[in-house]
């Protein structure tokens, strides 16, 4: 399948996606060789209630590719994250403006579909936010809501994102009781299946590790890492250490006179080794931030 | 250069479907107050118009047959209930909020909170009879007959001790614990404790509890009804019978007519206003109370 | 959980909603209200029950409230028939009234208290307050509780024209509303006096309840000198309707007038029309 | 202070409080010693099931007890869609800082602080006069709904509040529609506040008799629809009180049996409550 230069939709048809597309690969092109960029945005402002929290952020993002956000707090990061989904829509008074698309989809455009695009952009929170009831039942909402209702299907592709995220043995004879019962690590990782079982295009991951205890942070890490070519990755991290572990892309904001600003945008090793910017050298010696 | 709109979330049926209904719930439910209030008005109008408010006051007394509409007594009646009952209720209310917290042993204390919830919901009728065939008969040996503005003050208060108790107990239970902490480092006896930090950091909670008993009094009905007599006059001692204006619309309503059932009505609008404006003054107590952070 | 609690409420609207037309459907014609006076209301919910068994699919609802009540709830169309425990007055000509029985006004004691008889001055003194002990009447060492009936009652509009005294010089200490509950208030307080309808207090003293009813003007108080027409204090209860009876309404006051129920009415201690 | 002044001092307050605790509790445990005494004698299956004899001196409490469901299940009927849908609105719909939500909910605070025999005033010209339908069971549920719509949308939409932002932002990053997060989302985590609001509402309508004197009336009969008059418990306490000499025996079971069924209520909500919370958070 030739995803290169087509998908200027991003509603498949259901049969296609209904997150059975055996959910792998997409073709086995190496991570952010893709020409053309998956996310455009152009001169994007975010506004709070007409008080500025992001301007003028301009950075194409690349196909498979993790990138990861870093920089100190306030400064924008989160917001740029969730306003790839629109997910600023439910924040009252927030303000987006400027240009944003996800290949061709005009994401900012208000006739654009929210729900399939959130369906197609998959995100983590913070702290794990598992919905109370059933680990089985928080799997399967999603994947009904956007039209799966066969069985065998729905079981399937609980095993192969239970599997994905190495949850399968811990759980698999425990599917019906509480997923509120699981540690925190646990948690996360079924968040992250909870994500991945609509086979998104892009999963946004807003500071996935930062609530978790070290062992669990690693387990999810490596996770990400795996969905490296396959799954567009943006993350936020506060973690300078596991942006450079992980990360094929550093972008680097940094708040002036509060207001956010991308300062630098570049491969992880320019930034962590020839920064061109002082401010991000500063940071990233610890200096500053 | 386009901006994205707040809530366009989707074009869904469903969700059409769905905020539609709500809002128009919502607009049903908020507009249910102005119905109460504009019937109200429209039924309280020819008496507005034919007597006048003042009549109300300067009538020589309440007469209906012979249009004389004077309220004062009742309004004497149901003020001084009322004024009775706190006097009575408030203290009781809070010290027994006082002694769950800090007296009473764990198990009493949670059975005693369970008690005064029960004491809550007891329905305002039950407390009637049984001041009818308990406590009027009492208070009937000693200065007949019995119904009386003394009974009156003794159910009114026992209905509102609850109301008071348990908003006290809660606000009580706001009170941050590094307070009690370091009153009680600095070797502050149990006494002083709860006089010099408890009750002025609550002081807005418990004056909330009270309002909110206050209008509870204002407002009941049934319980006075049954043991206060219902004679029309302003009370010259506790052993007086009166009538409150809730118990005169209970009694009368049933074959009021024309002005007669007006002026029921104006009795009505006169004892929601008062009402409200006392629960309103509590609410924005409350909310003031939950909002400034506790430091 | 959620879904089968949207699915009750679903349910009990819809129940609702059915049984509330199915009521509508069976209220055109098959139902009767009737309000107004306490006095009339046990008699004429027992002739109703009666009425019923003869009728089925009929139902007679009953709701007490005064005199006064029953009237203006005819007037307002609240009720198809309205119990008035007097005659109609001047002012109430445009309406129909029906007498189906007499009735007279007694005064009550509680059945411990040892007077037997009281003048009708004795007993305009004591509600006026000019006698507020009963050992000022020969009674004993108490003072007296003054039970008087709410205004809007038929009771104490014929009371007051009986012993000219205006409702305003009465104090009483207690007020009450059925003629019940001043027997009520009148069995619970020894030192008490009421007045009520006759035929509910020979009633309730026949039926155990400690009262007494003292003799006006030494006629004694009961349905026998009512039927003579020597009580000197007796009233016709009257169903009142607003336009000449039709109808159902015209065969339930039929009824209520025919001697089919004159068993009734004398099981009240009312008087009935014939016989 | 010396010592033993202090000493005088603290075992006073001590005694005050012990006191003040003691003089409410005493007329609690009269008046339920009371009701149990003197009800518990007329208590038994009859008196439940029958239907009232002889003003109700005698006979039971059935067909009240069918008024009392019927009225408080027309209450329900209209008051829960209603308190759900505008607690819905006030939580999920409109900002808390908004316009019409401040309108709406602080024309409720009012409302709730209005008094019972106000409704019945109310309920009287609206439903049984204005609406044609006269004294019935529809017209008191009726009035009944407008008087615990407040408390319910009170707590319905403070259940809805307490549920963290991070449900909704994480059920629509996964594309969930609004209706669907509120189904299978909000709406399970709020029911046990849907349930306390129900049992309050519940509590208050069952407890009521000033406002149903006016529109549901008196006739003790069994219902056959809800346009019939119907009395319900409490009326039925007021009535056998006030009117009917030798009424109070029958008084006293129906007392027993009205606060019986409200402690009833109230103790199965809080299990149901805490079952519902348990059952949602813990390992079953």
């Amino acid at each position: 399948m030739d995803v290169v230069q087509s998908t200027p939709r991003i509603i498949p048809d259901p049969e296609e996606r209904s997150g059975l597309r055996a959910w792998l690969p997409y073709p086995s092109t190496e991570p952010c060789s893709d020409p053309v960029p998956h996310i455009r945005a152009k001169n994007l402002s975010i506004a709070y209630q007409g008080h500025q929290a992001l301007r003028n952020v301009t950075l194409e993002i690349h196909r498979g590719c993790i990138t990861a956000l870093v920089g100190p707090s306030g400064c924008g990061k989160t917001s740029f994250l969730t306003s790839l989904n629109r997910l600023t829509d439910l924040i009252p008074g927030c303000q987006v403006s400027g240009n944003l698309h996800m290949h061709e989809l005009d994401v900012l455009a208000p006739t654009t579909d929210v729900l399939q695009l959130r369906r197609t952009v998959g995100m983590i929170f913070q702290k794990p936010t598992v919905f109370p009831f059933s680990i089985r039942k928080n799997l399967e909402l999603p994947l009904r809501e956007h039209g799966t209702y066969d069985r065998t299907l729905l079981a399937s592709a609980m095993e192969k994102v239970l599997q994905q995220v190495g949850l399968w043995d811990e759980v698999k004879d425990r599917l019906d009781h509480p997923a509120q019962a699981l540690s925190g690590g646990q948690q996360q990782r079924l968040c992250l299946a909870r994500a991945l079982v609509l086979a998104p295009d892009v999963l946004l991951l807003d500071e996935p590790c930062s609530a978790l205890d070290p062992l669990s942070s690693g387990i999810v890490e490596d996770l990400i890492v795996t969905l490296r070519g396959y799954v567009t990755v943006i993350i936020v991290t506060h973690n300078l250490a596991q942006a450079r572990r992980i990360g094929d892309h550093i972008a680097f904001f940094w708040s002036c006179d509060g207001v956010g600003q991308l300062i630098e945008y570049d491969t992880a090793q320019a930034i962590f080794e020839t920064p061109a910017h002082e401010l991000t050298a500063a940071y990233i010696s610890g200096a500053r931030g | 250069m386009i901006s994205s709109l707040n809530n366009i979330s989707s074009r869904s049926k469903g969700d059409f479907l769905l905020s539609w209904s709500v809002r128009l719930l919502a607009l049903m439910a908020g507009g249910l107050l102005l119905l109460v209030v504009s019937f109200l008005i429209h039924e309280s109008w020819p008496a507005l118009r034919d007597i006048g408010l003042a009549r109300f006051f300067h009538d020589p007394d309440w007469s209906p047959i012979d249009e004389s509409y004077r309220l004062t007594a009742m309004i004497w009646g149901t003020l001084l209930a009322t004024a009775g009952a706190i006097l009575l209720s408030a203290p009781l209310g809070i010290l027994s909020a006082i002694f769950c917290h800090f007296y009473a042993p764990p198990l009493l204390s949670r059975g005693y909170r369970r008690m005064v919830e029960l004491l809550a919901g007891i329905p305002s009728v039950v407390f009637g009879f049984w001041g009818l065939v308990v406590l009027v008969p009492i208070i009937g040996r000693w200065h007949p007959p019995g119904t009386s503005l003394l009974a009156g003050i003794l159910i009114l208060t026992l209905m509102i001790i609850p109301t008071i108790m348990l908003v006290a107990h809660a606000s009580i239970a706001h009170v941050p614990i590094a307070y009690i902490h370091s009153a009680s480092a600095l070797g502050f006896s149990r006494g002083s404790l709860i006089w010099h930090v408890v009750i002025p950091t609550t002081k807005v909670g418990l004056f909330t509890g009270i309002l909110l008993g206050l209008a509870r009094a204002l407002g009941e009905t049934m319980a006075v009804l049954m043991v206060c007599g219902n004679v029309v006059q302003t009370p010259s001692h506790l052993f007086d019978p009166i009538r409150t204006l809730t118990a005169n619309i209970a009694l009368e309503m049933s074959y009021a007519l024309a002005d007669h059932r007006a002026a029921l009505f104006v009795s009505g609008l006169l004892l929601m206003g008062l009402v409200v404006l006392i629960v309103s003054l509590a609410e924005g107590l409350r909310h003031r109370n939950f909002h400034v952070p506790a430091k | 959980m959620a879904v089968s609690l949207l699915a009750t409420i679903g349910v009990i609207a819809l129940c609702t909603i059915c049984s509330l037309d199915a009521s509508l459907a069976q209220a055109e014609g098959h139902k009767l209200v009737i309000t107004g006076s306490s006095t009339m209301a046990p008699l004429v919910a027992e002739i109703g029950k009666r009425f019923e068994t003869g009728h089925p699919g009929v139902r007679i609802d009953v709701q007490t409230g005064g005199s006064s009540r029953g009237i203006a709830d005819v007037i307002n169309g609240v009720a198809d028939i309205g119990m008035a425990s007097r005659a109609l007055k001047s002012q109430e000509q445009h309406l129909h009234g029906s007498v189906i029985a007499q009735d007279g006004i007694t005064i009550i004691l509680h059945r411990s208290n040892p007077i037997r008889e009281l003048t009708d001055d004795q007993i305009r003194a004591i509600y006026t307050g000019g006698v507020t002990h009963w050992n000022q009447v020969g009674g004993p060492d108490a003072p007296i509780t003054v039970v008087n009936k709410a205004e809007g009652r038929s009771t104490l509009e014929l009371f007051l024209d009986y012993f000219q005294v205006s409702n305003r010089d009465i104090h009483p200490h207690v007020v009450i509303g059925d003629n019940e509950q001043g027997i009520k208030t009148v069995a619970g307080n020894p030192h008490a006096i009421g007045y009520v309808s006759i035929g509910t207090a020979q009633y309730d003293a026949t039926h155990g309840i400690p009262i007494r009813l003292l003799p006006l003007q030494h006629i004694p108080a009961t349905i026998e000198t009512v039927r003579e027409g020597t009580f000197p204090l007796s009233r016709p209860l009257t169903l009142v309707t607003k336009s000449p009876p039709a109808g159902l309404i015209k065969t339930f006051i039929d009824f209520a007038r025919s001697s089919q129920v004159n068993d009734l009415i004398l099981k009240q201690y009312f008087l009935p029309l014939q016989g | 202070m010396s010592r033993q002044n202090r000493y005088l001092q603290e075992s006073g307050t001590t005694a005050i409080i012990w006191i003040a605790a003691t003089l409410v509790a005493v007329p609690f445990f009269c008046l339920m010693g009371d009701l149990l005494w003197n009800g518990l004698n007329h208590l038994s299956f009859s008196f439940v099931f029958s239907a009232p004899q002889n003003a109700g001196r005698e006979g039971g409490i059935g067909p009240i007890l069918i008024s009392t469901l019927f009225i408080l299940g027309v209450c329900m009927g209209v008051a829960l869609p209603m308190g759900l849908g505008t607690a819905l609105f006030l939580a999920e719909y409109t900002r808390h800082d908004h316009v019409p939500g401040r309108l709406i909910r602080g024309s409720l605070d009012v409302l709730a602080g209005v008094p019972s025999i106000v409704f019945g005033l109310f309920g009287n010209a609206l439903f049984c006069q204005t609406f044609g339908l006269g004294f019935s069971i529809l017209s008191g549920g009726l009035t009944l709904a407008c008087m615990v719509l407040p408390i319910l949308i009170r707590t319905v939409e403070e259940s809805f509040r307490a549920i963290s932002n991070e449900q909704r932002l994480s059920a629509a990053a996964l594309g969930l529609s609004k209706p669907t997060t509120i189904r299978t989302i909000l709406f399970p985590a709020a029911m046990p506040g849907l349930l306390v609001g129900v049992i309050l509402g519940l509590g208050r309508a069952i407890a009521e008799t000033a406002a149903l004197i006016f529109t549901s009336g008196y006739v003790d009969r069994m219902p056959e629809s809800l346009m019939d008059s119907g009395r319900s418990l409490a009326v039925h306490i007021y009535d056998l009180a006030m009117n009917v000499a030798g009424g109070n025996p029958h008084a006293y079971a129906t007392a027993l049996i009205l606060v019986s069924l409200l402690f009833i209520i109230n103790f199965s909500s809080s299990r149901m409550a805490a079952r519902w919370m348990s059952f949602n958070q813990l390992p079953a």
